[in-house]
This record gives structure tokens, sequence and C-alpha cells, in this order.
């Protein structure tokens, strides 16, 4: 507020950030007032692509909501089916083979990754370097035609089915993803060489836009945004889905909070995906990859349902009501930029225009999924 | 966090708010909706009068619902519910509401969780009449509930009292509806 | 002091490094396609949009008429429709119309369908200007292949 | 008319037209950045003098140069010392204009 | 007579040398940025893509002036010639090799530097004469940085003098006959030597607006900076100013610490030598564009006032010494 | 004797009346115009054409001076306290212009005129002989032995003027 009180002094103007605006990444509307160089105030104005998913679940039947999810984010989209046919399969009691847990992992691991290597060549990019975006852009293609040679698509996968998947994977598969993996564990080294040790990158985020524990407790963020102010959650360890409590990885914590935290975050979380999809194709297990008594007619039983899962941005989590027919009653998804976003106006109070760019970089925005 | 501190805290909190002196009992308020819903027709309710859930802590089956603990409160209380939880350090993860429309009420719900380690989450709902759903905003309590509570209101009308900017947020500034209603037409 | 030269130096290291990087990649091969000259192949479990498969045999549409798939629609895009003819089992199929604009491409459809008589093509260059372009007969697809 | 610019008067001239477009200017400027910027004509039309008078009469043509020299030097100064009082008056009144800081004059 | 054709033939010669350049630096930096970024860069105009600046050209002249509501039409419009015409009327004092040189001014050093002053007051009143606040942004940071940095620059500048004793671009270029005695050497008498060259370097990044000192135009903070309202050729005269700015300061590094138009070993001096110089330098500043982030207007200043403000002065104080000495 | 208009003193005449031409406009531009920014840009143009002059009299050293400082350094300092206070002179000019606008231009006319004629009456005596050529060198070394005391006293001035604009200007945000 001393800064509030200190800006009447001084003049301030009005400064529209977006919606159409090259660091918004999409239609997000920034209301800045700054004084000078420096923000005293940043409202984000949300809805410039609301597509009211909720409503549309309200009006499908629990099958043909699966591919709606994928497109609330679409750069996690798997990580988000896997958070819808956990919820069904949690409402139905349907148990999934195990393969197709495994492979579920492998692949919403996969798409962690894709996802990651985006935001990274994005948030340089927001910085002012292009070429690491391209960099990027050529492994997570690799890890595109991967999956795009199981299911199909390449960014909407719609792969999940409840009670397992839409089809096993192909005999190259296996090799392919440990290829990926040998390929991309040669390249991060780089990375780090071209981005994450120049100088002109660490001036630029370490100790610019710093978030507290406390700050994240309060606006619920979850992810890399709070695993970069210090505080050991994910959704993987703390609340074990799927199959991973079987598998061996860590959470890479960071307790400085600010952007540089949050960017180390995802880089080592890359490696730790990297670990899981090794380990889950050393024990891949044989077998079919959907249940059998999947019923006809989804149909859960009365009740509240909720389910998290750990998507590349954190905790996305769905609650149902269910009455008993083919249709949800209320369907609420939580999405974590939504939340994520929700502390830029309190962080970003007084930092320049820049370092405020930085940090809603390092925020790691899907506009579709805060706008749902 | 201390988990029985909380359940007996929010225990006590329902216990306050309850019009009768009656104990609590395993009455999820999903009961209240009839089991033979085929469409969805809210029309049809009305033909069996359900009985509301009562205010109280409902321990629910984690693996089946998802959640911990489940409470209903009455509108007023949720603030008094949620400095409670965040005295004990737990996140505010959501806040959503339910319209049911057959019951002419509007339901608020909570969603907290803890991200220190354990694994806890807890179900705050309270219901108010349709025609009036006023609710007091905990947004003075946790910073990240004003944007929930604020697309709430304008996904569904729940009105959040106190509220520091209750304004569209997703849809346009001009729009006078409320599209999750089950009674609202496009 | 020491520390204002180390800043320098790593700094300047820092850089330098920088630059070896992207010198190195500069003069590796090109990774694009370069598209309208070279094309790929999509895999063959590529989801392009529906379209009918004819019989290994006779050429003729495996589809009976259900309706299933047209259930199966999230956003309503196909329209289906048969009619009873004489000496034939069941309904022949007369139009299958897909209002691409609206597919989202979820492969619903094809899992309904229980003959097995719509399948995903593997066209992707659709890029047209006019909205009626995307507005297919499936029949008349199937007959031109054919 | 094109040799113009071998007559000591036509550069006389100029220098005297800045002079008094300068005084012109002071007179009627309302604001502080407005006199300063004719207080720069001014200073202009005196150097054109002395940059005149040292290339046609001075024996020594080295001083009309450094004389203006020196007033350009001199004029920086003048400018950075206008405009950090003008940051200090605007703080304090919201404004540059001459009829806002009469209590200014004692 | 004579000396008008000349003239008239340098003038020419001189404008479309600069918009050649202009043209044909940007299809290197798309080729180079392509290159680096595993692509291909510009392929479809003519082979490699060579046509391309001349169809980039053609589309630019073929647009309209756009003018906003609200501008300042005179400054809006002579903004960008003010940004042109300084960093043309530069070329004049280059020496392209011993003979080739328009106007062979004894301060040609002092000229460019005049110059290249007016070309920031371009830039403030383009910004600000759009009436657009990201323009205005723009301009007050790249005039700060314009500012911060011509302070090393001229700095810098001020110890090469001192060694060559003159301001004459020409007889400084005739002074570094071979490699050896090319400024950028300690023993000429330039005490930091190479460091000095990089010092230099860096400055004429910052002063020509390059990345990563590119704060004017940062694209993702300020959309396209102080020229985000010129459409068609008003974009096109603050580009080909740009470029030519470009130019200039890799033509004034090759002078003054790598021998001009001489023969690193003494030998066919000529203009040759000093384009090879030149597009090798223009090529780092590509190469340096494609590689590293923005910093910010913060991080500039610092660098500018904690690193080379004091590293110049020290070179200029130690260099004064050496002379004495030697 | 006028040079023909094609040869190069002809055509050096004619830059010449073109220098002057924009020195006064320049120069009515920063007296006359209504918004603040275009009096700057008037005076930058008076400025780059006094520059032309003076390379005329014979000084490019002095010519390249004025546009370094003046354009350079003095018109941007101005440009900063324009963006910085923004006064909107249009409204204030015609608040003031009733009588100070008469006077003024009166003065100003006044002043010019009286120089002009005294400077065009007297009867200005050429030197017989001239010390140097007034080249560079010699501006430098007159500037390090005659005026020496007076160039040391402008670098005391001027770091005075740096020193006492930043201690006046220099409040802000390092007082939170």
């Amino acid at each position: 507020m001393t800064l509030l009180a200190e800006s009447q002094l001084h003049e301030t103007f009005e400064l529209n950030l977006g919606p159409q605006h090259p660091a918004t990444h999409g239609v997000l509307r920034v209301k800045l007032t700054m004084d000078g160089e420096y923000i005293v105030k940043a409202e984000p104005v949300l809805g410039y692509i609301h597509r009211m998913h909720e409503k549309m679940g309200e009006n499908r039947t629990w099958a043909q909501f699966m591919a709606n999810v994928g497109r609330m984010d679409y750069l996690s989209a798997m990580s988000f089916n896997h958070g819808y046919v956990a919820l069904v399969e949690r409402a139905m009691g349907i148990e999934v083979p195990e393969r197709a847990e495994y492979l579920r992992v492998i692949t919403v691991e996969l798409n962690r990754i894709q996802s990651h290597l985006l935001w990274w060549g994005a948030f340089v990019l927001d910085l002012g370097g292009f070429s690491p975006l391209l960099y990027a852009f050529d492994d997570r293609e690799q890890i595109l035609d991967l999956l795009e040679t199981v299911t199909g698509s390449r960014l909407t996968y719609s792969y999940f089915r409840f009670g397992g998947l839409y089809n096993d994977i192909d005999e190259n598969f296996v090799d392919g993803a440990r290829a990926f993996i040998k390929r991309l564990r040669s390249r991060i080294p780089m990375y780090h060489d071209l981005v994450t040790y120049n100088i002109i990158l660490m001036t630029r985020l370490k100790g610019v836009g710093p978030i507290s524990a406390e700050m994240c407790r309060k606006y619920g963020a979850t992810g890399p945004v709070l695993r970069g102010s210090g505080i050991q959650f994910d959704i993987r360890k703390n609340e074990p889905y799927s199959v991973y409590p079987e598998f061996d990885f860590d959470i890479p914590v960071y307790h400085e909070g600010d952007c540089m935290a949050r960017y180390m975050v995802r880089m080592d979380e890359m490696e730790q995906s990297m670990r899981i999809i090794e380990q889950a194709l050393d024990k891949l297990p044989d077998g079919p990859v959907k249940a059998k008594k999947v019923p006809k007619l989804i149909k859960p039983p009365i009740g509240d349902y909720y389910h998290a899962v750990e998507a590349a941005r954190g905790t996305f989590s769905i609650r149902v009501v269910s009455n008993k027919t083919n249709k949800p009653y209320r369907m609420k998804l939580r999405s974590p930029t939504f939340s994520n976003l929700s502390l830029f106006e309190e962080a970003s109070e007084g930092m320049l225009l820049a370092d405020a760019l930085a940090l809603m970089g390092s925020l790691d925005l899907v506009i579709p999924e805060i706008d749902r | 966090m201390d988990q029985a501190k909380i359940k007996k805290e929010l225990a006590a909190l329902a216990a306050e708010g309850m019009p009768e002196p009656e104990p609590v009992e395993e009455t999820p308020e999903v009961e209240a909706v009839p089991e033979e819903q085929a469409e969805a027709k809210p029309k049809k309710k009305e033909k069996e009068k359900p009985k509301p859930r009562l205010n109280g802590l409902v321990e629910t089956p984690y693996d089946e619902r998802g959640a911990h603990v489940d409470v209903q409160l009455n509108p007023d209380q949720v603030v008094r519910a949620a400095e409670i939880l965040d005295s004990e350090g737990m996140t505010l993860e959501a806040v959503t509401g339910v319209d049911w429309l057959a019951e002419k009420q509007m339901e608020a719900v909570y969603d907290y969780s803890y991200t220190g380690g354990e694994l806890f989450r807890v179900v705050i709902r309270a219901r108010a009449d349709r025609a009036q759903p006023d609710f007091p905003t905990i947004s003075n309590v946790f910073g990240g509930a004003n944007w929930h509570e604020r697309e709430t209101w304008d996904l569904l009308g729940i009105n959040f009292t106190g509220h520091p900017q209750l304004e569209r947020l997703l849809l346009p500034e001009d729009a006078d509806f409320h599209p999750l209603r089950k009674d609202y037409k496009p | 002091m020491a520390g204002y030269f180390n800043e320098l130096f790593s700094g300047t290291k820092s850089l330098a490094i920088g630059l070896r990087i992207t010198i190195k990649e500069c003069f590796k091969p090109v990774v694009t396609l370069q598209y309208p000259h070279e094309s790929l192949v999509m895999t063959p479990r590529y989801r392009g949009h529906i379209e009918l498969v004819g019989d290994a045999e006779t050429g003729e549409t495996k589809c009976i008429v259900c309706g299933m798939c047209q259930r199966a629609c999230p956003s309503g895009c196909i329209t289906v429709k048969g009619e009873k003819r004489e000496g034939v089992k069941g309904k022949v199929l007369t139009v299958y119309q897909l209002d691409f604009t609206k597919c989202s491409l979820c492969g619903q459809c094809v899992e309904s369908c229980k003959p097995g008589a719509i399948d995903f093509s593997h066209e992707y260059n659709l890029a047209s200007t006019r909205k009626e372009d995307f507005i297919f007969d499936l029949v008349k697809r199937l007959k031109d292949k054919s | 008319m094109l040799n113009l610019s071998a007559q000591l008067n036509t550069y006389l001239v100029i220098g005297a037209m800045l002079f008094g477009f300068g005084v012109c200017g002071l007179i009627r400027r309302p604001t502080l950045i407005g006199m300063l910027i004719a207080a720069e004509l001014v200073l202009c039309g005196a150097s054109i003098n002395f940059m005149a008078f040292n290339h046609f009469l001075a024996p020594d043509p080295t001083v009309g140069q450094i004389m203006t020299l020196f007033i350009m030097a001199i004029a920086a100064a003048e400018a950075a010392i206008a405009m950090s009082i003008l940051v200090c008056i605007y703080r304090d009144y919201k404004s540059i204009e001459l009829e806002n800081l009469e209590e200014l004059s004692g | 007579m004579n000396e008008v054709i000349r003239l008239v033939i340098y003038l020419v010669a001189i404008i479309a040398f600069a918009a050649l350049n202009a043209a044909y630096l940007v299809w290197v930096e798309r080729k180079g940025a392509g290159h680096i970024q595993r692509r291909i860069g510009p392929k479809e105009v003519g082979p490699y893509g060579l046509l391309q600046p001349l169809a980039d050209g053609a589309k630019l002249m073929s647009k309209q002036i756009l003018i906003p509501r609200g501008v300042d039409v005179p400054l809006f419009m002579i903004a960008p010639v003010l940004a042109m015409v300084p960093a043309i009327m530069s070329f004049v004092t280059i020496p392209f090799s011993e003979t080739l040189v328009a106007r062979d001014i004894n301060i040609g050093l002092l000229m460019i530097f005049a110059f290249a002053s007016v070309n920031i007051m371009a830039l403030l009143l383009g910004g600000w004469a759009s009436r657009n606040k990201y323009a205005v942004i723009s301009a007050t940071r790249a005039v700060s940085q314009n500012v911060s940095y011509e302070i090393p620059m001229l700095i810098t500048v001020i110890t090469i003098v001192m060694i060559s004793g003159s301001m004459n671009l020409n007889e400084i270029v005739m002074q570094q006959t071979n490699i050896l005695k090319w400024y950028i050497w300690p023993w000429t008498g330039n005490f930091l030597g190479p460091i000095s060259f990089l010092l230099f370097f860096t400055c004429s990044l910052a002063e020509t607006n390059r990345a990563p000192f590119d704060l004017g135009e940062a694209e993702s903070e300020l959309i396209a900076g102080f020229h985000t309202e010129y459409a068609g050729m008003g974009f096109g005269m603050f580009f080909m100013g740009e470029y030519a700015n470009i130019v200039i300061g890799c033509s004034l590094i090759t002078i003054l610490f790598l021998g001009g138009w001489q023969c690193p070993f003494g030998l066919f001096p000529g203009i040759h030598w000093f384009l090879i110089k030149l597009y090798a330098l223009c090529w780092t500043f590509v190469w340096i564009r494609w590689t590293y982030p923005r910093t910010t207007l913060w991080g500039l200043l610092n660098l500018s006032w904690k690193y080379l403000i004091p590293i110049s002065l020290v070179n200029l104080i130690l260099t004064a010494g050496l002379l004495k000495v030697m | 004797m006028n040079p023909t208009l094609l040869s190069p003193e002809g055509l050096s005449g004619l830059v010449f009346l073109g220098l002057v031409a924009v020195t006064i406009c320049g120069a009515v531009i920063a007296t006359a115009a209504k918004r603040l920014i275009r009096c700057l840009t008037g005076l930058v143009a008076c400025f780059m054409g006094v520059a032309g002059l003076y390379y005329y009299l014979g000084s490019p050293f002095v010519a390249m001076m004025q546009l370094l400082i003046y354009v350079g350094a003095i018109a941007i300092v101005i440009a900063f306290g324009i963006m910085l206070a923004e006064p909107d002179e249009a409204k204030l000019v015609k608040k003031k212009s009733g009588l100070s606008g008469v006077l003024s231009l009166i003065a100003g006319s006044a002043v010019a005129w009286g120089l002009a004629v005294a400077a065009l009456r007297a009867d200005w005596m050429s030197p017989a002989v001239k010390l140097n050529d007034g080249s560079v060198r010699d501006v430098g070394m007159s500037l390090l032995t005659t005026y020496s005391m007076v160039f040391e006293l402008v670098s005391v001035v001027l770091l005075v003027a740096i020193l006492g604009s930043l201690a006046l200007a220099r409040t802000g945000r390092d007082k939170e």
C-alpha cells in the first residue's frame, strides 16, 4: 500500500496490455496502471476466449465430454484427459488394467515434457531470445510425432477411455520413447549453457518477482509456482493416483520463490519426467489396455466426486455432481493457471514492466485453460 | 495442520448453526436428489419432496468421493470455517456453486486442500434460497477466493456480499444472464 | 572488488559459450520440412476427418444406417439418412453428410460404429476460404474413390 | 545572391534575427520550457556573431571558436540546471506555468 | 562542373549503398536467423531468397501511410526522415578505400557522432508524435540508452584519437598498415587493447539499438516500440536508418580497431578488405541478436555505469600514461 | 561578381541559402509554434542550420560540436522536460496572447532591427595578418595555453552544474 499511497504524488497512466499483445500468449488483457515504467496496479481481464466448458459438460454425455477436457489446456491435454477419466473411474468404481495405467503415465509425462519445452522456449522468447524457442520446438516435435503415432493426434489427444485406452501402443513406441529420452538428455545441458547460465538471463530472473509460500497458499497457487516457493507439493506424490507410487522420482523444489526458481523447477521436472518414463518403460507389463467390465452406459451413482491430477501447470481438479443420468448435473473444472494468475495482481505491484512480463511468463499461462 | 482439530472445530461450527439440536446424521446431500432421475428434468423432482441434508460434518470415503470431510453449514458460517481452515494452513482450491432448481436452492461449495504434505481435503458447502443467494465473501481470508467468487457469481449468479469487486470475470461486461443456472435458456 | 571482476569474467564467459552454441547450430543441417514442396505422410492412426470405408470386394459401404455415429457425436455434425429398398435387407444409405466446421475430431463416431463403416482419412490439406467446402458428402467421396 | 556566404553582414543579420526571435520568445512564452527554448535562440544568435567576427575580422581566428565552445558549455550547464529546477518546481506545484509560481517572487 | 557531377555521383552511390545494405542485411539477418535456428529462412523469391529484400521493399512502398487520429502530423512525418538522413550523411566521411571517400573531412570521426545524435532526436520525436504510450515509453528508453552509451563510446574514441593523433578517418586507417599495427593491440598504445575493442563493440550494439540491447523495440513488452504506429515507408525509413546505422557502427569499428581498408598482411589494400571486415562485424551483430535474451533497462544502465564507463576511463588514463612513456 | 548557378561556388551559395532558410524557419517555429514539442523541433532545425553556417564560417569543428551538444544533449534534455511536464501551451498562449504577443513582437523586432542596423552601419576592418588559420589544432593549442584558465573554469562550471542538477532533481524512489 505504501507504493499506492506514494503514487498519489507521482502521476500515473493507464497502459492496456493486450488482448492482442506478444507477451500474453493468447488473448489475455492486463489493465496496467503505471508510474513511469513501474507498475502500480495490474489487473488481468479474462474471458476473451471463454467457451463455457462447464455448461457443455452438463449437456453432453460423460463420454462425449472427453474431447472438451483436452481442449482446455491444449499443451497438457493428456493430463487433463487423465484427470477426467480418473474421476469417472473413481465414480463408477472401474478398475483399470495395469498396462493401461503405465501407458497413461508414459504419455502424460511425455506430454508434460512437451509442455515444459514449449514453456521454456516461449519464456525465453518473452525475454527477447528467439532461437531457444525453435530449439525447443525441434525437440517437442519428436514428442508430438511419438504421440501422434499412438493417438493419431498431435495436440488434443482424447487418447484415454473410461477403463483404459483408446488403443495399444505400436511396436515402435517404446524404442522411440527411449531414443527421445536419450536425445533430450543430451540437449538439456546445451539448453542450460545457452540460456540458464547466460548472465543476461540470470540478471533478468534472479530475485525478480518473488512469490512467498504464504502468498501461494492464500491464492491457491499450485504446480511449479508453488514448488518454486519452497513447498514440496505435487499431487503425484502427495495424493498418489494411477501408478505413480511405483516410480522413484523427486519433486524439484527451490526456495527463492523468484522467476529463476520457477524456471529451475520446470527444467528439473523435465528430468524427473524422463526418469518416470524410463522406469515405466522398463516395467511396462503386458496385458489388455481396456478394462473388461466397463458399463455401456456411464451413469455414476448420485453424489459429488472430486479428483485432482498434476497437470503441467499445477493441480487440475474436477468436481462433478452426478444425479445418475447419462449427463453430469454439474461439472466444475478447476484449472491451475486460473489460481496462479490471480496472484499476479498482488505480486506485480511496484515492479518494472519488463520484470512483470518476466513474472507473467514464469507463471506459464495457457489462456484457454484460464478462460475455459 | 491438525486433522482432528479441524474436524472438531468444523463440527462444532456446524452444530452451532443447526436450527434444532438434532444430532448430525450421515445424510449426504446427494440423497436429496431422487434416484430415478433419468433426464435431469428438474420439474420431475417436485413430485417427491426430498429431505434436505442437515448441517453437519460427514466423513466421506476418500477413495470413492475424492474428499475426506464434507461439511454443510449455514451461509453466514462459511467465513468462520474459512478462518478455521486458514489458521490450520489449508489452501482454498476452488469455490463453486450448484444450482438446485428442484429444491429452489443455491449451493456454494468450497474445496480446501492441504499443500504441506499430508493429504486432507475438506469440502465446505452451504445452501441459500435460490431467489436470494447471498453468501458472505471469504476473499478477505483467502485472496484467491476473489476470482473464484467472481467467477461463481458470473456464471451462477450467487451473490457474495462484501466482495470487493463483484463484476463479470469471464463473460462480457454487459452480460445480463448467468449461464450455469439450470433455467437459463440461451 | 573480487566479486566485481568475478561477475565480469563469468558473465563474459557465459556469453561466449552462448555464441559458441549458436554458431555450432548454424552449421548443422536444417530440420524443417519445406512444406508445399515436400509433405509428410500421415501415420496410420492419424485422425483426420472421417470417411466411409468401402467393402474390400464390392467397394460398397458397410454402413447399416443405425445412426449410432449421429448420436455419439458431441457436436452434431453428422447427418445420416437411409431408406428401405426392395430386395435389400435393412436400410440403404442415401445421405452421409459431415459438417467439418463443427467437428472436433474426437473419434466418438468411429468408436461407436459397430460394422466399421467409417474410419479416419489421412487427408490434411484442407484449407479453403469458403465454409461450404467443409460440408462433406461422404457417400459421394466414397463413390469417387472407388 | 549566391555569394552571400562570403559576406560578414549576412551572418550579422542572421545573428541579430535569431537574437530578436529569442527576445520575442522570452517575453511571449508562458512556460519555463518555452523560455528556455527562447534563451537557447538568444545564445545561438550570440554565437553566430562570435563565429562571424572570428572568421572575417579576428587576427587570431581561434578566439571566436573558443568563445562559441564556451557558450555551448554554458548552455549545456544552463539547460541541465534549468531542467532540474523545473523538475523540482513541477514536483511541488504540478505545473510549470509562470503564473502559478508567483509565490516564488519573495 | 566536375565537382558537381562528382558530388551527385557520390550522393547517389551512398544512398544506393545504404539502401542496398539495409535490404541485404535484412536478408542476412533472416537467413542467419534461419540457419542458427536450423531452418532455411527466405528461399522462395529468387535463388536462396536473394530477391526477397526487393519484394519486401516493393511491399513497403506500395503500402498506404497510415496516420492515426491524434497524431502530431508534421512531426510524425518528419521523424522518419530525420532518422534516415543523418545516417546517410554519416556515410559521406567513411573511407571505403584510400581514394573512395566522398568527403575526406579532417574531423570525420566527430561528424559521425554529431549525426548520430540527430538520430536520437528522430526516435524521440517519432515516439512522441505517435501519441501511443508504448511508443513514448520506447522512445524514452531508446534515448536514455543512447545517451548513457555515448559516454563510454566517446571516451574510447578519444583514446584512439590520442593514439593516432588525428580525427580524420582515412589518416587513422593509414597508420594501421598491417595486423600488428591495428589499434586493437595494446602495443600500439591502446592500453587495454582487445578489451577496449569489446567495449566499443558493446557500445555500438547499444547505440544501434540491436539485441541484446533492443529495449526500444522490445516486442514482448512494447509491441514495436517507437515505430508502432508507422506503416509503409514511414516504417521503411526507420528501418533503413537503423540498418544504415549498423553499417556505420561496424565501419567505425573496422576503421578504429581493425585497420579499415588495410590488408592484415600489408598486401593489396583496398575496398575488399574493408567490406570483408565490415560484413564480418555485421554478421556478428546478427549472430549475437539470435543468441541472447534481451536485457532490461536497469541491467543496461548498470552495465554502462558500473562496467563500461569505469573501464573506458581507466583505459583513457592508462593510455595517456603509456603514450607519455612511449 | 556573381558565380553561375552550376559552378561549385554557385551550388555552395545555394546550399548556404538553404541553410539560412532552415535557420530562420526553425527560429520562427521555435518562437511561434503553439505546441512545445514543435518549438523544440524548430529549435533543432535552427541548430542544424546554424551548424551549417558555422561550416561556412570555416569551422567544421564547431559545427559538429554544435550538433553534438545542442542537438544531442540540450535538445534531448529539453525534450525530456517537455515529456515530464507536458504543459498545454496552446491554452496558455491564447490566455496570454493579448498584450504580451504584441509587446513581444515589438520588442523582438526592435532588438533585431537595432542590432542589424548597428552591424550594417559599422565599418568593420579586416585584420592585416592572421596569426593562424583557426584549425582544430590551433583551437586546441589556444585552449590549453591562452585560455587554459577559462577552460578549467568551464569544466568546473559543468561539473557543478551536473552535481547541482543531480542534487536538485534527486528525490525519489529510494525514499520509500
